[in-house]
């Protein structure tokens, strides 16, 4: 069962979540003023690069955990539930990310959509997560389920740096770095960098909860699993009689007892 | 491990030099889908020269995702692959094998399928050295992305549709950074210096690199 | 040892040394191939510990597979291939003598056309005797035969009876299931029974009707849990 | 042989519906393939919603290719093929049971990747009674020349590969009257009068004929 | 009878009927698997005349098929189908009583689980005994039987034998091939044994060791070149 530690800390980390969201909402649609060239539609970066960036942490965490699952000295079940759990939660984020750019896309660029590096790349994220996901629930038992899916999160990741260069790599429309440039120095100011920064430290509070809940789940679903197994391996102890009953012929446990018959 | 690479890649390739499958069958199917392309497009000459590497890496794509799948299913066919684990053959000496066979074939292919392009769609190429230089390292990172994901795929037993979802996205990146190198191959102005090219270059060592290290895991899980 | 989620073998402890013959029987479905796939270390432990001729089944199921010859419902061979470069191929991947290749086939009835045949377009018992001859000219120290007489006609029963015999007479141990009553001349030294995934009877030595062959005195322990 | 159909397609959607094929593993495939085209391409907006149709088309045509093939597969594995054989099923009632069978997965996949064309590229729509029209009897003629073909193929060792092959020629001139068709629709003015779909209506119904005609023979062969 | 351009059969004449059991023996590649094969309609006779049960087998092989109750050495299921499943299927498709499919799976020991386990899961043996279901629950005319004792247990050979037993006594044929010397209750009427694609010898009725149950008077013919 959860331990009692893992229940405070999973609590606490909800309420501070909530009480993030609350501040994030109430200082990035009253406090913050609106831009001079986008106007009211600037508040839209209080939540999506943070959502992008949980959604980078996100997969990171599915890394370490494949890492970890696939290193023999550090094996263990819980390491590729926890990149299970961590990867459902970025593919979340990473349909908010492209949800949010779609929103922010419309009124900024015209299109919903655009054929656009950072889009495309973020698009194709998405899909081999997806993809990712899809594997684990290919029938397999818990290890050969584990070393596979761990080698396909591994291999996915390799497009985060992608998406992250993607900017660079191609010319694009979307925003070049504008926060998590190389010289770590935010192009925006005052309120609205206070703003951006408490957003990022909001989804990721967010992104902490969320995954410890289904990381939860998983671990109590492992449990049930585990239970049904012992049963199992009790039915199939039993096996040679129910299967059989009365109905089995006497010559044939004689058979066994005397390959001398010949 | 070299050694039971060449033992493994021989074998595939007679396989394979015997049912002809590359030249007589995925060969014609990659020229009927540059055709098909061309007429679903249905643009003016113009267009389709420029967007004539796109279609040339698209349709390579397609066909690299059939042969990785047979690379695979040779093995799978009969157990054929837990003969070899029996018979202690290095799981990362079949990745490479495996990769080595592959590559031959969609080379081959490639070859022909340029010929196709150049007198289909008629587009001037500038530097034959990045062209070669390029298609090479895709090739490799498309065969041991494939190898490795095909493997991967192999125990589920909607193997020939899952194959597909799983590679597509991961070497798309390989298609564009191959797409991208070609159109500037295509330009006059082009050298072996090609960041696209070195990006393709790192695309070949890390699949390969992920590839062997992994093989063995996937084998026994 | 799961398959999914289903336990296929729930505890078997046995031990066979060389010069051993051992049949293991059971009712379909018993467990017999799960057993022998895991010896040969194809299947995966998942809990308990197990070991065969020394080596940790566990830790490191490899170690064991290319000292053991596994004959199994499938044949492992290349439909695509001839007989000859099947058997070719086989012993190029275990590094063993390749001249035996030819003897080895013809000794099983194997000649002529029949060498320069695809196996896809072979019967089930040539099927199965290309496998065969392929184990007989690499000589494993383990035999794991599932089945092996199934589809086989009686002339290469007989075959096959006599020269396991002659591969246990030097030390080799041949792990055998069999449905059929013997009447070969491969006499085993020893009964399990398997039943549910576990051993129910384990008959040996003097409680057979008849002593095998010679059993050689440095014993190998072959343990599977 | 009706029932024989009903019997079969039964069975067939049965299979499809435990392995989930179509819904988890060919639609994402469908929708990368989406992405990819688009991307590949590389232009503009504006010629995306003009070629819009045609890649709508290329999409379903490559995952036609994959859904006749498992649905043949289903009955080359393990020989089922010849056990309906042997207890008596009208090879008519095969065929139209797997063709069945096989529409109506392809039309569920068309329906959400119409979403995902409206979301994607954005194209204005005209006449739904126009494409949902010939949507249907596109689809069936290409299920049925797929089935076909399919069954045409199953004998080789190199079914994957020849099947393409064989089909997508066979199935271009539907993919060009389902796109032309689909691009009248998206005009403003449309109508059910429309040639291209009087065109799609013919293919159905010669591909079906056909079809039940030749199973019978191809099995038996 | 042609196999690429292989003859594999080049001369069998050939009858039985209602009531006969046949064994058919031969060595392997001597094309019985082929000769069941060709009496189910499923190989086209390229040259001379055949027929089976009055049926001509160069003119309509598909008249004799539903007729046929065939276990070859491939099974014919559904592997992501459930045994209950696969054997409903086949009891529609030949349009027979579905009302037996329980009743016959469970005589061959497949109940509980097992009835609704995927056949992809199952063992050697338990895959044969779904397909035996099927065809104990279809009641065929003419069974063809291809090596039906491979894979079963002791258990299951012995209902085998009088499940056919009692479906001979009622008229049925059966035609079956197998490499094993026979101690079961099933006692052939008749032994021919195949070679090099032809009969070389047909021992049948008062020359056999033990007359088989009683042939009925009718005789319909079925002969195969
Ligand atoms: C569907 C459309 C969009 C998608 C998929 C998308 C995706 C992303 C991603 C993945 C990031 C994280 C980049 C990184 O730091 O590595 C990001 C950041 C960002 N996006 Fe978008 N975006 C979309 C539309 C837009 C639009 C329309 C705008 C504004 C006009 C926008 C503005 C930004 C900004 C300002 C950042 C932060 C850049 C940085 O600090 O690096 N995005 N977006
Ligand atoms: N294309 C071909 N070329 C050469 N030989 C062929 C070809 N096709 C089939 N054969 C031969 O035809 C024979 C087929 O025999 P069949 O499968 O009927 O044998 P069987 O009597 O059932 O044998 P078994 O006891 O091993 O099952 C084999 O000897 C095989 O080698
Ligand atoms: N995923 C699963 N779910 C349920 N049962 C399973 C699963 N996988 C395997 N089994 C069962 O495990 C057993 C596997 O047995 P195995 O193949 O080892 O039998 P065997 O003794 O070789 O039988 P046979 O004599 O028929 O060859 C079977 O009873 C099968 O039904
Ligand atoms: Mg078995
Ligand atoms: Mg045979």
């Amino acid at each position: 069962m959860e331990s009692r530690g893992y229940r405070w800390s999973r609590r606490a980390i909800g309420i501070v979540s909530l009480l993030l969201v609350a501040a994030t909402v109430i200082l990035g649609l009253w406090i913050t003023p609106p831009d001079v060239v986008q106007g009211q539609l600037v508040r839209l970066i209080y939540v999506h690069p943070p959502v992008a960036w949980v959604a980078y942490l996100a997969y990171g965490v599915t890394s370490i955990g494949s890492i970890l699952y696939l290193w023999k000295r550090t094996r263990n079940l819980k390491w590729d539930l926890l990149a299970a759990a961590s990867a459902e939660v970025g593919v979340v984020f990473t349909g908010l990310t492209l949800i949010t750019g779609s929103i922010w896309g419309r009124p900024a660029w015209g299109v919903w959509w655009t054929w656009d590096a950072r889009l495309t790349t973020t698009a194709l994220l998405f899909v081999l997560y997806l993809g990712y996901l899809a594997l684990r629930r290919v029938p397999a038992d818990s290890h050969q389920r584990a070393v596979r899916s761990s080698i396909a999160g591994l291999i996915a990741f390799i497009d985060v740096p992608i998406v992250h260069q993607s900017v660079v790599w191609w010319r694009t429309l979307h925003q070049g770095a504008t926060v998590l440039n190389p010289s770590l120095s935010p192009k925006i100011h005052g309120e609205m960098a206070m703003t951006l920064l408490l957003g990022f430290i909001t989804f990721t509070s967010v992104y902490a909860w969320m995954l410890m809940h289904r990381y939860q789940i998983a671990i109590l679903e492992q449990k049930v699993l585990d239970a049904e197994l012992d049963q199992l391996i009790e039915e199939r102890r039993r096996e040679p009689d129910s299967q059989y009953g009365e109905a089995r012929p006497a010559n044939d446990v004689g058979n066994i007892d005397q390959p001398s018959k010949v | 491990m070299w050694r039971d690479a060449l033992l493994i890649a021989a074998k595939d390739l007679r396989i394979e030099f015997r049912s002809k499958v590359t030249l007589n069958l995925i060969l014609p199917f990659a020229f009927v889908v540059l055709i098909i392309f061309a007429f679903a497009l249905d643009t003016s000459p113009g267009t389709l020269q420029k967007v004539a590497p796109g279609l040339f890496w698209l349709a390579v794509l397609f066909s690299s995702i059939f042969s990785v799948d047979r690379a695979v299913a040779i093995e799978t066919d009969d157990n054929a692959g837990d003969g070899l684990l029996v018979y202690g053959v290095d799981p990362g000496g079949i990745f490479l094998g495996k990769v080595v066979s592959v590559f031959v074939q969609l080379f081959l292919l490639e070859i022909f399928l340029l010929l196709g392009v150049v007198i289909l769609y008629g587009p001037k190429i500038g530097g034959w050295l990045l062209m070669l230089a390029s298609a090479f390292f895709a090739t490799i990172g498309l065969c041991a992305a494939g190898v490795t994901y095909s493997q991967l795929a192999s125990g589920s037993r909607a193997k020939q549709t899952l194959l597909p979802l799983l590679l597509v996205p991961v070497v798309s990146p390989v298609l564009l950074a191959a797409t991208k190198a070609w159109q500037d191959a295509f330009a006059v102005t082009s050298s072996l210096g090609d960041p696209w090219l070195r990006l393709l270059i790192v695309f070949a060592v890390v699949y390969l690199a992920l590839g062997a290290i992994f093989y063995s895991s996937i084998l026994e899980g | 040892m799961l398959s999914g989620n289903f336990p296929i073998l729930t505890g078997l402890d046995f031990e066979a040394g060389p010069g051993e013959v051992v049949l293991v029987k059971g009712r379909n479905g018993a467990g017999k191939t799960s057993f022998l796939r895991a010896v040969a270390g194809l299947l995966r432990i998942t809990r308990g510990s197990a070991s065969v001729l020394g080596v940790d089944l566990v830790a490191n199921p490899a170690d064991i597979r290319h000292r053991v010859g596994l004959l199994g419902h499938e044949s492992f061979l290349y439909e695509d291939l001839t007989a000859r470069e099947n058997v070719d191929f086989i012993l190029k991947a275990t590094r063993s003598d390749m001249s035996k290749a030819g003897s080895s086939l013809s000794s099983v009835g194997l000649t002529g056309r029949l060498t320069d045949l695809r196996v896809s377009k072979m019967s089930a018992g040539q099927r199965k005797k290309v496998a065969l001859a392929a184990l007989l000219a690499r000589e494993p120290e383990l035999w794991l035969l599932d089945e092996p007489y199934a589809a086989l006609d009686s002339w290469t029963r007989e075959f096959l009876d006599s020269a396991l015999n002659s591969r246990v007479a030097v030390g080799a141990t041949v792990i055998l299931v069999s449905h059929e009553a013997h009447h070969g001349s491969l006499v085993p030294t020893r009964v399990v029974e398997i039943g549910g995934g576990k051993v129910i009877n384990d008959v040996s030595g003097s409680d057979l009707y008849q002593v095998g062959p010679q059993v050689t005195a440095q014993k190998r322990s072959g343990h599977v849990a």
